[in-house]
């Protein structure tokens, strides 16, 4: 019962979805939209992690790197944009960012 | 002479420059700027004129290829070529003739907007003039599709109640089917690697890949013909547009699908063309027939020219694609002949239009009383309509049906009825408008043509007269062309 | 490669960060915008520009950095309008009482993060840069905080962004694992023994991710909203440059690293190919603010790009290039005119606004029709040449009846650009506009000239141009 | 071995499990808590693996860093949790299905890598390579190979700065700020005024 | 003076007084217009005449062309402005010329008072310059053109007074059956274009007789050439000449002024058909069935004009029923071979039916403007020189002569030439022979109606006293009637008949002349034994027809036969008109089912304005508002807007404004793009 490097990828490519589902089903707030954002990268990270160690190869480890760094401020935009939207509407749930539409 | 093809298409661009110059400088005196506008745009249709009448002059009769050429390589292949044949040199005339003539009805008739008409429609006289010049396909492209933008605003801007409708079903009818001829000539382009006429006049291309190609570029010249059953654009494009727009579109705009039959279909496409001649003869017959009795129950007299126009274009197709020197010669000259005549009975329609602001056909009658000028001219226009010998009409309409008769004789014969048929709608029109009593009171003070009037009608009435006793002066121009169409048209499908 | 080569490489991008650094400094010392800030940015992404010209082609950073012919066309045309975008935007905020240095500064980021995208030549680099430069539009989309809209839009940017982003990742670490390498010329190689089905099982991944930024459907969802939402003069610039920026991007990934697969990933842009056009379209026809129609106008737009690209070879590259250079303009001047706009001091937005415009002000409705007639591809606007491009790339790779397909469809489109000309043409106008603005103006008017008559000579320049590029892009 | 594999089963599941109930928790707060859950066990996975560098980064940065400000941000806007919950259901089932035949095809491939991936006949991961370990491995390259996009990276980071800036930082008139610039430079010349009072007339400050 | 500028004056001259009358009318005035129209068709009659002569005495070549401008030149499709001159040509000019100058000068006095004299002559004029350019044509196109022409011009002055409604819809019936006419002719012509490769007469017909069994494919049937030419050709000369089936524009044409009725449907353009046919002889002579079908169509259409003559009350209509009838003696004649009779017929008959018709607007104006002869009655008394006139031109008509001593009228000798032809050639086939009985059932009726006429007209109890013109009756000739120039002439004798002012009794006398003697001068050089030197093979018959040089061997009985049926004729309508006044009315006042038939002229006009003219309406309504708006613009335009609209609107819906929708979407793309890749990709 070897753990191969499939086994990693069915952890990623589980996560991935979970990520992908919860930014439309949960439809009432933004915060978990974001949060889910954060899963996908995980399971990116996953990925690209376990890639790296099968492949003998640093350069996905480095990858992955960036890719934290580059979500880290991603979350920060993303939260900066979400403070701009609640001081305007008083909430952050998802369907009230629908004044755009059609 | 090299440069004169390239100078008659853009002198009107420079009679825009100047009248946009003069706005610049009249300030706010719009009253000024008007007249201005219209001055300018008459000299420089004027001028055009008499280019074009020297290019005709200087035209060699005898040679069957292209003259007064231009060629400069622009970018991906492609050239800025010009040249004119005996085919095209006839349309570069006929504009340029019907251009001052649309200046003058516009006259007083336009009175709102005057400088950005004035500028439409010499746009419109450079890219049309464009079109029979161009030499690379998509130099005529080019030119055959940018008219669309100022006859949309035309017909949007000057036009009647219902103009917006009408500009778009014009706008967006001829685009379908210039879109689907846009890809017909990069395929050709991307097949033959050539984009010039000539050398695509004398490829051969595959028999299936013809048939796709003819297909493509039938779309497009169907539709600005117009032929059954793409036509319904036409008569809501001619209701809705100003007289002159109307002139416009019929004397010169739907030429260019028949010129383009000719240009293209025939000598490119000659074995597809062979194979869809039962599909053209059997469209041509139905819109014969079929628009004539429409035309016969319309009640606004532009409508029902609207109508006559596409059953007058119905012969046009059938002499195109009979395929013999008397369909095609005929072909031209009714292309010809009906670019003088339909216009000028829109112009007629636009007299009494400019002077009671409806085209109902029952508002009318008994105008013979008051106008007896009109009626005369009017009544002239009408036998022209009607293909009375004599008039131009009639050599058109004779030529085209011979060269059917000599293709088949089927369409020969249905056609025929178009002869009668259109006895029927142009004299029934002229009844009841012209003759009977003056029963409308608004009729009272309606007053004849005046001098300025009668100046733009008088280059119409000589020319249909003169053309329809001596047709042969629009012949010799083309003789040599058509019967080298017709030739290479017989050896490439050995018919 | 010696750091020397390296920094020689990587000039465009030394100017844009160095002077991003300074102004930023400068900026937070001053407090606030003066036109000589306002210049200083413009030169230097004017400088870049110029450095990308002159300088040296290679590579650099084990692939990150590609500098060939079709990087410096496409960094030429992403810094030239992120140029003109600094001056729009920032008198744009200034007249709303909102002027901030943090403006210029982000353009210059988001410029940068986009030179980066169309030299990079790893997938690491691809996905730095276009954080980047996505990071940066974010802001950019959210930067009107007095505006509901705003914010609104920025949100919804942001979040399908980052989804977008998440999906290219994921995407990204798939190629990696299948190919063994991020980079495209280790990919490519590695496409042609061993990796195939999951490589190209990212790859799909990838392209998803990168349609997101181009907003080509199905992944154009966020378009229209956002367009509306954001600042007008930032929307002229993202719905410009940034795609240029990522289709080159996508261009280089799908030749340089998937070029023997084009049989398979061209089935996949043509799909959202002929989507896009179709959504673009019809989903037009119904809008009445002319913001999001632009946006539907740009996802049908995107749509002939992408034919061009699935064409592939030089031509569908080369042609794919012009079209979205030419496009590119349009957008530009477009937007520039809505900028110039308003009316009592509201911005004119919807159709109604327009009204009666081309005789209210004849020289910017003139330049709006310009701008619509060549979105539709009426000649001799320059819309048409684009189309011309893709229409024969594609039917040089057997995509005829694609081709035919998004004909038609641009037909359909023609109704909307139609309605715009005839609002602005036929109707009578409600009331006189303000003045436009001299800056929004001279660039509108600028874009129109090009649109037409320019276009028509500047192809001859254009063309070989876009063809040395294309050469350079489709190497592998 | 087994003990590998135990703890890869008993980590993934928790991973798995965390995020699921990320998306799921009622409470925002919640979410985060097993957002962090998450990253804990995804560290572990990190680990099992030989990469502890790289789960050391991302338990310092996600957890010390992002799941703070995630949690700092639930905190401070004022939120009606009860009203957000609303309605989470009625797009589950389709949602479902269609990440579903997602997954299933992900798997697929991912189970497929084994035999045509870059990575086929690698029978386990190679844990440090030579003597040189994996932090070491990875600083080698960063700043030398990759230092291009390292310092993109820093670029990112500094518009994420600016942007955050930018979009929460509030002007507010009428507000007293603190201005560190004029208080140092503040002399007894110009913090001070001597005014000389009248009897009976005050100041009329 | 040579020939060729003789005859351009000839033919020209009409066309100058027309441009002048026409252009210049109302600045020159009434007098000079009407002078100048006038005096330049006397000019060309005296040339016509000077013509005739020279090319039947011999002074000039037997035929030659004048060559004056190239017109259609397409190809071997080549046609000339050009005059050519035989003898059938120089007859032809006789007739139109002479006619046309005596009813112009007819016309000072008839149109005396309306206000539009100028144009009218100008009309006449340009008629008399169609129709000479018809006759002088040289080839089709040129014939074509005279065909057209005189078809405007009778369209032009049938609708002269064109405020009355009647008149107009009368003009544009006869444009549109003669178009139908045209259409036939045309479509003959393109038929001998591409079978001979020419249109030129002199290029043809020397290539029928090696062409007489080609089969020629037309409308998907295979027909003998020549004899498909010549019928399609004749549909033309049946519009042109009122033959059945397309006869029923020429009643109505009498709404024109009775000067246009004389000269344009009575003496001239109607014969062009005749003229055709005898003119394409050398066709005709290789088409054995389509002389079948011309002889059948001449003799049903005398039979039924004459039948249908018999129950008009119109005065103008009789005669217009007359001229048909005579019109298809002519046809018979010419469809049997006979072309010379049938011309000398055309020749004789442009006399009598003119002065007919002249005598007729006499009356017409003697009494008001009346046409209706049940309000007449009496007049011989009042308009004794009109009456003499009417009474020789029935004569003429009618073909009283003596045949022992041959010695008549005009119309004895040309009709006895074609009862006698019909009789021969009945010999040889059926269908001559059922033509030669019509022919004589004919020429009873004929003198029936033609002296139903005369009584109902002349004699018996006057009716006009009274209310002549309160109660108008639709068949007026109302000329010009109305306010704008009070009445007729002289109204100052108050309402009482009156003879024609010398203008119109000068025309009516020389006419008379012509009826009285025109066939006895002539019928040597026409139609007997001196013919071959009168035509000068302007007429071409096979060898083996010899029916004109038979005529002594046609039986006594036959040759006395249209006397008997003349006088029985004359007889029976004596018998209803004179001796039994009244019995006429009576009958008619029974409205049986024949006479209702005939009154109604057979149910043709109902039957056409059911067929044709509702029908046309009903398929050009149907074509306008099913075909082009709910058909081609509801599914085509409309529909498609329709269509993309809702589409757009739908797609719209999709873009609700949520996040979470945007997102789910963005999965669906996904998910879909990696179905179809995988399914692509693994293929």
């Amino acid at each position: 019962m070897t753990i191969g490097l499939s086994q990693y990828l069915i952890v990623a490519a589980i996560l991935f979805t979970i990520g992908v589902l919860g930014i439309f089903v949960n439809r009432r707030n933004v915060i978990v939209i974001l949060m889910s954002v954060e899963l996908i990268l995980l399971a990116v990270n996953i990925n690209l992690v376990a890639f790296s160690v099968f492949l003998h190869d640093v350069v996905g480890q480095i990858f992955a790197m960036f890719v934290l760094t580059v979500a880290a401020a991603e979350a920060a935009v993303g939260l900066a944009i979400l403070v701009t939207f609640f001081r305007w509407r008083g909430t952050i749930a998802v369907d009230d960012a629908s004044v755009m539409k059609g | 002479m090299t440069g004169i093809l390239s100078l008659t298409t853009y002198l009107p661009l420079v009679g825009v420059a100047a009248i946009l110059a003069l706005r610049l400088l009249a300030g706010q005196d719009e009253a000024r700027a008007n007249a201005g506008a219209r001055w300018i745009a008459l000299a420089t249709t004027l001028a055009t004129l008499a280019l074009s009448v020297l290019l005709v002059a200087s035209f060699d009769r005898s040679q069957t290829g292209f003259q007064f050429t231009e060629d400069a390589a622009w970018f991906s292949g492609l050239h800025y070529h010009m040249g004119v044949d005996g085919i095209s040199v006839l349309f570069v005339l006929l504009t340029a003739f019907l251009m001052p003539i649309c200046v003058l009805a516009s006259w007083r008739s336009i009175n709102k907007r005057v400088i950005e008409y004035m500028i439409a429609f010499l746009v419109l006289e450079s890219l049309v003039i464009g079109v029979f010049c161009a030499l690379d396909l998509l130099v005529f492209y080019l030119f055959f599709e940018g008219q669309l933008i100022p006859m949309f605003l035309i017909i949007g801007v000057w036009g009647g109640k219902n103009r917006v409708y009408a500009a778009f079903k014009f706008f967006l009818y001829t685009l379908l089917g210039s879109v689907l001829m846009l890809a017909a000539i990069l395929a050709m382009i991307s097949i033959a690697h050539t984009s010039s006429i000539p050398e695509l006049m004398t490829y051969h291309f595959a028999t299936g890949t013809q048939t796709w190609l003819w297909l493509a570029f039938f779309a497009s010249f169907a539709v600005k013909m117009p032929m059954w059953p793409v036509h319904t654009w036409l008569p809501d494009a001619h209701v809705e547009a100003p007289t002159a727009g109307s002139v416009i579109l019929a004397g010169i705009l739907l030429k260019m699908g028949g010129y383009g039959f000719m240009r293209f279909s025939l000598p490119m496409f000659p074995s597809a063309s062979l194979e869809f001649t039962p599909l053209i003869f059997a469209l041509s017959v139905i819109a014969i027939v079929y628009t004539s009795l429409v035309a016969f129950r319309q009640t606004d007299m532009k409508k029902l020219i609207a109508y006559s126009s596409v059953a007058h274009m119905g012969f046009v197709t059938l002499g195109i694609f009979s395929g013999n020197l008397q369909g095609e010669q005929g072909a031209l000259f009714q292309m010809l002949s009906h670019g003088v005549i339909s216009g000028a009975l829109f112009l007629c329609v636009g007299i009494v239009y400019d002077r009671m602001h409806t085209r109902e056909i029952a508002f009318y009658g008994g105008l013979v009383n008051r106008m007896p000028w009109y009626a005369a001219v009017f009544m002239l226009f009408t036998m022209g309509n009607v293909g009375l010998p004599g008039t131009s009409g009639f050599v058109g309409e004779i030529l085209t049906l011979t060269g059917t008769y000599g293709a088949a004789t089927w369409p020969a014969i249905i056609a025929s009825s178009g002869v009668i048929l259109s006895a029927v709608y142009a004299l029934s029109l002229y009844r009841r408008v012209v003759f009977g009593q003056m029963t409308n009171p608004a009729l009272a003070t309606i007053g004849d043509m005046d001098s300025r009037e009668i100046l733009i009608f008088a280059p119409l009435i000589i020319a249909t007269l003169v053309l329809g006793f001596q047709p042969g002066l629009v012949f010799n121009l083309t003789n040599a062309s058509t019967i080298h169409l017709v030739d290479a048209f017989r050896a490439a499908t050995g018919r | 490669m010696t750091f020397q080569n390296a920094a020689a490489l990587a000039r465009p991008e030394l100017i844009l960060v160095v002077a991003a650094l300074a102004l930023l400094v400068w900026g937070a010392f001053q407090g606030r915008v003066t036109a000589l800030f306002t210049l200083a940015a413009v030169a230097s992404l004017i400088a870049a520009a110029g450095a990308a010209v002159i300088g040296p082609q290679g590579r650099a950073f084990s692939g990150g950095l590609i500098v060939d012919s079709g990087a410096i066309f496409a960094k030429v045309v992403i810094y030239l309008t992120s140029a003109v975008a600094i001056p729009l935007g920032e008198r744009w905020f200034a007249r709303r009482g909102m002027g901030r240095f943090e403006y210029p500064i982000l353009i210059l980021l988001a410029a940068l993060g986009m030179g980066m995208m169309v030299s990079a030549g790893d997938l690491i680099s691809l996905y730095v840069s276009i954080e980047l430069q996505s990071l940066a539009l974010y802001i950019l989309a959210a930067f009107h905080k007095d505006n509901e809209k705003s914010s609104e839009a920025g949100l919804k940017y942001f979040v399908l962004g980052a989804l977008s982003s998440g999906i290219l990742l994921y995407g990204a670490s798939l190629v990696y694992g299948f190919a063994g390498s991020t980079r495209f010329e280790v990919i490519a190689a590695a496409m042609s023994h061993n990796a195939g089905l999951g490589a190209l099982f990212g790859l799909v991944f990838v392209i998803s991710g990168i349609a997101f930024k181009v907003s080509a459907a199905p992944f154009h969802m966020w378009t229209p909203d956002v367009y509306e939402g954001a600042p007008t003069p930032v929307v002229g610039f993202f719905a410009g440059a940034p795609k240029l920026a990522a289709m080159v991007l996508l261009a280089r990934v799908l030749s340089q690293g998937f070029g023997d697969s084009v049989d398979k990933w061209r089935q996949i842009l043509i799909l959202m190919a002929l989507l896009s056009v179709a959504v673009g379209a019809f989903a037009g026809l119904a809008q009445s603010n002319l913001k999001r129609l632009w946006a539907y106008s740009s996802i049908a737009g995107i749509g002939y790009a992408l034919i061009g690209l699935a064409a592939g070879g030089v031509v569908g590259i080369q042609a794919m290039l012009i079209n979205m250079t030419l496009y590119v303009v349009d957008v530009t001047g477009f937007f520039a005119c809505l900028a110039a706009l308003s009316r009592n001091g509201k911005p004119m937005e919807t159709l109604a606004d327009f009204a009666g415009l081309a005789r209210e002000r004849p020289a910017l409705g003139l330049a709006m029709t310009v701008f619509s007639l060549s979105a539709l591809g009426i000649p001799p606007m320059s819309g048409l040449w684009g189309k011309y491009y893709v229409f024969e790339a594609a039917l040089k790779a057997g995509l005829a009846p694609v081709a035919v397909a998004a004909l038609v469809g641009s037909v359909v489109a023609a109704f909307y650009y139609l309605r715009l000309i005839k609002v602005m043409w036929f109707d009578p106008s409600p009331g006189a506009t303000d003045a436009p603005p001299a800056e929004a103006s001279a660039v509108a008017y600028a874009a129109a000239l090009f649109g037409f008559p320019v276009v028509l000579f500047a192809l001859m320049a254009l063309d070989p141009l876009a063809h040395t590029a294309a050469v350079a892009l489709s190497l592998h | 071995m087994v003990l590998q594999a135990i703890a890869f089963y008993l980590l993934a599941a928790t991973t798995v499990a965390a995020g699921l109930a990320v998306i799921t928790a009622r409470n925002p707060v919640h979410s985060v808590l097993f957002l962090i859950t998450a990253f804990f066990s995804a560290a572990g996975l990190f680990v099992l693996m030989g990469a502890e560098f790289l789960a050391m980064i991302l338990v310092v940065v996600y957890v010390g860093a992002v799941a703070v400000l995630f949690l700092f941000v639930v905190m401070m806007l004022d939120v009606d949790f009860v009203a957000l919950r609303e309605g989470f259901a009625r797009y589950l089932p389709i949602g479902a299905a269609i990440a579903g035949v997602m997954t299933v095809e992900m798997i697929f491939v991912a189970v497929s890598v084994a035999s045509t991936g870059a990575a086929a006949g690698s029978v386990g991961p190679a844990g440090n390579v030579g003597s040189v370990s994996n932090a070491e491995a990875i600083g080698r390259v960063l700043y030398t190979d990759y230092v291009y996009f390292f310092q993109a990276a820093g670029l990112v980071l500094l518009v994420a700065m600016i942007g955050a800036i930018v979009l929460t930082l509030k002007h507010r008139e009428g507000v007293r700020r603190q201005d560190v610039s004029r208080q140092t430079a503040r002399t007894t010349a110009t913090g001070m005024r001597v005014v000389s009072i009248k009897s009976g007339e005050g100041i009329d400050e | 003076m040579s020939p060729q500028l003789l005859v351009s004056l000839l033919l020209f001259a009409p066309l100058l007084g027309a441009l002048i009358a026409g252009l210049f009318g109302r600045r020159i005035g009434d007098v000079a217009s009407m002078s100048v129209t006038t005096g330049l068709l006397f000019v060309a009659c005296a040339l016509g005449w000077t013509t005739f002569f020279q090319v039947v005495g011999g002074g000039w070549p037997p035929h030659f062309t004048v060559e004056i401008a190239p017109f259609i030149n397409v190809g071997t499709f080549h046609s000339d402005w050009s005059i050519r001159i035989d003898t059938l040509s120089a007859v032809m000019l006789v007739v139109v010329t002479t006619v046309s100058a005596l009813v112009h000068l007819y016309s000072w006095g008839y149109m005396a008072d309306d206000p539009a004299r100028p144009r009218f002559f100008a009309y006449l004029s340009l008629f008399t310059f169609a129709m000479l350019a018809l006759v002088t044509a040289s080839d089709f196109m040129q014939l074509f053109f005279g065909w057209e022409g005189v078809g405007l011009a009778s369209y032009l002055l049938i609708g002269f007074w064109h405020h009355k409604d009647t008149a107009n819809a009368a003009s544009i019936k006869a444009f549109v059956v003669n178009r139908v006419g045209d259409a036939g002719f045309a479509l003959g012509i393109m038929t001998v274009f591409w079978a001979f490769g020419s249109i030129r007469f002199a290029e043809i017909f020397p290539q029928m007789a090696s062409h007489v069994h080609v089969v020629w494919r037309f409308a998907g049937q295979d027909f003998r050439l020549i004899d498909l030419a010549c019928c399609l050709l004749f549909i033309g000369a049946m519009g042109k000449s009122a033959q059945f089936f397309l006869h029923t524009w020429l009643p109505d044409a009498m709404e024109g002024p009775t000067p246009v009725s004389a000269l344009i449907h009575a003496a001239t353009m109607v014969t062009a058909g005749v003229y055709m046919v005898c003119l394409l002889s050398p066709m005709f002579e290789y088409a054995p069935t389509a002389k079948e079908v011309v002889t059948i169509v001449g003799a049903v259409t005398s039979l039924f004009a004459a039948t249908v003559g018999l129950a008009q009350n119109d005065i103008k209509r009789v005669v217009a029923y007359s001229t048909c009838s005579q019109l298809g003696y002519m046809f018979l004649a010419a469809g049997v071979g006979a072309y010379p009779a049938a011309m000398f017929h055309l020749f004789t008959h442009a006399f009598f039916k003119a002065l007919l018709f002249l005598g007729a607007g006499a009356v017409i104006l003697a009494v008001h403007h009346e046409q209706d002869m049940r309000k007449m009655g009496g007049l011989w008394r009042v308009i004794p020189i009109t009456y003499a006139v009417m009474v020789l031109g029935t004569i003429s008509i009618t073909g009283v002569g003596l045949p022992g001593i041959d010695l008549g009228f005009s119309g004895f000798y040309s009709k006895d030439a074609i009862i006698n032809a019909a009789f021969l050639a009945g010999r040889t086939d059926g269908i001559s022979n059922f033509a030669f009985i019509i022919s004589l059932m004919a020429a009873g009726l004929t003198s029936f109606y033609s002296w139903r006429l005369i009584f109902m007209t002349f004699h018996g109890k006057a009716k006009w006293g009274h209310d002549s013109h309160a109660a108008n009756d639709h068949a007026q000739d109302d000329h010009a009637h109305g306010d704008d120039h009070g009445h007729g002439h002289g109204h100052g004798h108050g309402g009482a008949p009156h003879e024609a002012p010398w203008a119109m009794r000068g025309p009516l006398l020389l006419l008379a002349f012509g009826a009285i003697a025109a066939g006895g001068l002539f019928v040597e050089r026409f139609v007997g034994p001196e013919r071959a030197d009168f035509w000068r093979g302007s007429i071409f018959t096979l060898p083996a027809n010899h029916i004109l040089d038979s005529f002594a061997s046609v039986p006594p009985a036959v040759v006395w036969a249209p006397l008997v049926v003349t006088a029985l004729g004359f007889a029976g309508a004596w018998y209803a008109y004179v001796l039994k006044e009244g019995m006429g009315a009576r009958i008619a006042a029974r409205r049986g089912l024949l006479w209702s038939f005939l009154y109604n002229k057979w149910y043709f006009d109902e039957l056409y304005e059911l067929v044709f003219v509702r029908g046309a309406k009903a398929l050009g309504d149907l074509f306008w508002k099913g075909g082009d708006k709910a058909l081609i613009d509801g599914l085509g335009p409309d529909g498609v807007s329709h269509v993309s609209y809702a589409l757009g609107k739908a797609t719209g819906r999709l873009q609700t404004g949520y996040v979470y929708h945007y997102a789910f979407v963005m999965l669906l793309g996904i998910a879909g793009l990696l179905s179809y890749a995988l399914w692509w990709f693994s293929r």
